[in-house]
């Protein structure tokens, strides 16, 4: 049974990774692109600016700036580009109401309080937090209630997840669940505190402009 | 006025050189093409503005932007930049720059070095609502 | 126990699901790059071939010519971007070579006749065949031995895998392995036919240009 649901999370996860490795190769593209053509183009423009700055004959001036509107055209397709990359990106409230809407386990709260969506590799990692976090509810705990709370304060992301079962006071063998937690968290140099003093918590804080 | 240009692509630097020496009040009294030229320059030349390139190939001119305004605190440093969703525009107001520019509105940067020579900012709205 | 396989399985699907992902949106990204930003940038080198033509004095001619391999430096980046994407496109003998290198269960040869790299579509369903066949195997079948082709015609290319074993006549039970064959095959207009009168096998054809 066990191993049914782990199949079905498997899945999910799948899903989810391919979204993320997707959109990981996009911004990576994306950035490349803008480095290097975006350079050599506007490089081009300035040229052609400081030869219609010494160019008086009409014919070439003219020709001069037919030939800057082209590369000016180049320039905006390149930000269009990138922009419409940034729009697909991963939307944080999205996901975390996906996520806690889809739990059918028991009541689960969400609290939202982020500003400014983190980077693709930080929400990326909350949300594999708060998967694991609900997945483990799932399995492990009598909670009837679960309280989720995303927020952004001056310096970090945080993430709680605190559910009202009855919780070993102190976990025997973390499985891979809290191993995983604990790795992707700290690959961003955040921190991870797990409690079962009054139910479980997963306590996670990710400094802002990690891991972009 | 004089003014002092540093970008790492030496089309970049000399066509800026054309552009600017274009008009009658202003000088360029030197040219560079790295973050340690900028500051280097800068003490021996002491310009009324530096125009320069916010990434120059690993390095960005922020720390030289701000070792300058340090020491100067007098200082006009003005940025270029090739797209103004540059993660790094905001930084580089932070440390004193007086504004960035879009390297491909050309037309713009003669005027922005008045208004800068004349006490003034050159900042992009949205980046002001951003800091 | 089953299901144990059946994860590992699945993990092992969603590192090839990622990698395709990413292969899928790079091969995307760079055909429109191609198209917007290439497309302007050999307009513009036009433009320029235009002026220099009718440009006698040397300083602007120079300056001309200056222009003109910055902008040729942008179409050469442009270019080596893409053919870089192409380059770490899935390799199908590669992969091939592989999935039956790693096969342990019993000897398999591999018969390769492919000139033509498929489109990454074509060779991830190719991949896929051979891998719930060679997964098959293991778990149904007695075989001793097993067959692999894959072959290049000039209107479409064709997967066979047959193993020796004691195959049932008729499959009574069509698994998720064989629908799953079926239905991704078909998507691309391909034909597929199982058949147990001799070992297993499991024959496939996809059309050239599917999928691209
Ligand atoms: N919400 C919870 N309530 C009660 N106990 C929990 C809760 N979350 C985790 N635990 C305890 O912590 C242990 C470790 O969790 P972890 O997620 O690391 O492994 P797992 O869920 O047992 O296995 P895996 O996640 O690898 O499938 C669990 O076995 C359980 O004892
Ligand atoms: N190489 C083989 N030798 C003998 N029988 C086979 C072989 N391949 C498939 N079969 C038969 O065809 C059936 C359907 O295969 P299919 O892959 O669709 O499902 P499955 O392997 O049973 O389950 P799943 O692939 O969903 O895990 C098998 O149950 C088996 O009876
Ligand atoms: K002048
Ligand atoms: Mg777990
Ligand atoms: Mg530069
Ligand atoms: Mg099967």
């Amino acid at each position: 049974l066990r191993l049914v649901a782990k199949n079905h999370e498997l899945l999910e996860k799948q899903e989810y990774e391919i979204r993320l490795a997707t959109l990981t190769e996009r911004n990576r593209i994306a950035r490349d692109i803008h480095d290097t053509v975006g350079h050599l183009l506007s490089s081009s423009i300035l040229q052609i600016g400081a030869l219609l700055a010494v160019t008086k004959e009409e014919p070439m001036r003219q020709s001069l700036q037919t030939l800057k509107s082209t590369l000016s055209r180049g320039m905006d397709s390149i930000r269009a580009d990138i922009h419409n990359l940034h729009d697909q990106s991963l939307d944080l409230r999205l996901e975390a109401v996906r996520l806690t809407d889809a739990f059918r386990f028991c009541p689960a709260r969400l609290e939202y309080d982020v500003e400014n969506n983190p980077s693709n590799n930080v929400q990326y990692v909350l949300l594999f937090v708060l998967k694991e976090a609900l997945s483990n509810i799932m399995k492990h705990s009598d909670a009837t209630f679960v309280h989720v709370l995303l927020r952004e304060h001056p310096g970090f992301y945080q993430l709680i997840v605190q559910d009202n079962g009855h919780a070993p006071a102190v976990v025997q063998h973390q499985g891979l669940g809290l191993q995983n937690i604990t790795e992707r968290v700290e690959s961003l140099n955040g921190r991870v505190r797990f409690s079962g003093d009054n139910g479980f918590l997963v306590f996670v804080t990710i400094p802002k402009g990690a891991g972009i | 006025m004089t003014v002092l240009i540093v970008d790492d692509d030496p089309l970049v630097s000399t066509s800026l050189k054309t552009i600017v020496e274009a008009d009658e009040e202003i000088s360029v009294c030197g040219t560079g093409g790295s973050a340690a030229d900028a500051a280097r320059l800068y003490e021996q030349l002491v310009p009324d503005i530096l125009l320069m390139d916010i990434r120059m190939g690993k390095q960005t001119g922020l720390d030289a932007g701000r070792e300058v305004i340090s020491r100067h605190h007098d200082a006009r440093v003005l940025f270029l930049t090739t797209f103004a969703d540059d993660d790094y525009i905001i930084e580089a107001l932070r440390i004193g720059a007086k504004g960035y520019l879009l390297k491909q509105n050309f037309e713009s940067i003669v005027p922005a070095l008045k208004a800068v020579y004349a006490g003034q900012t050159v900042f992009g709205e949205d980046i002001v609502a951003k800091i």
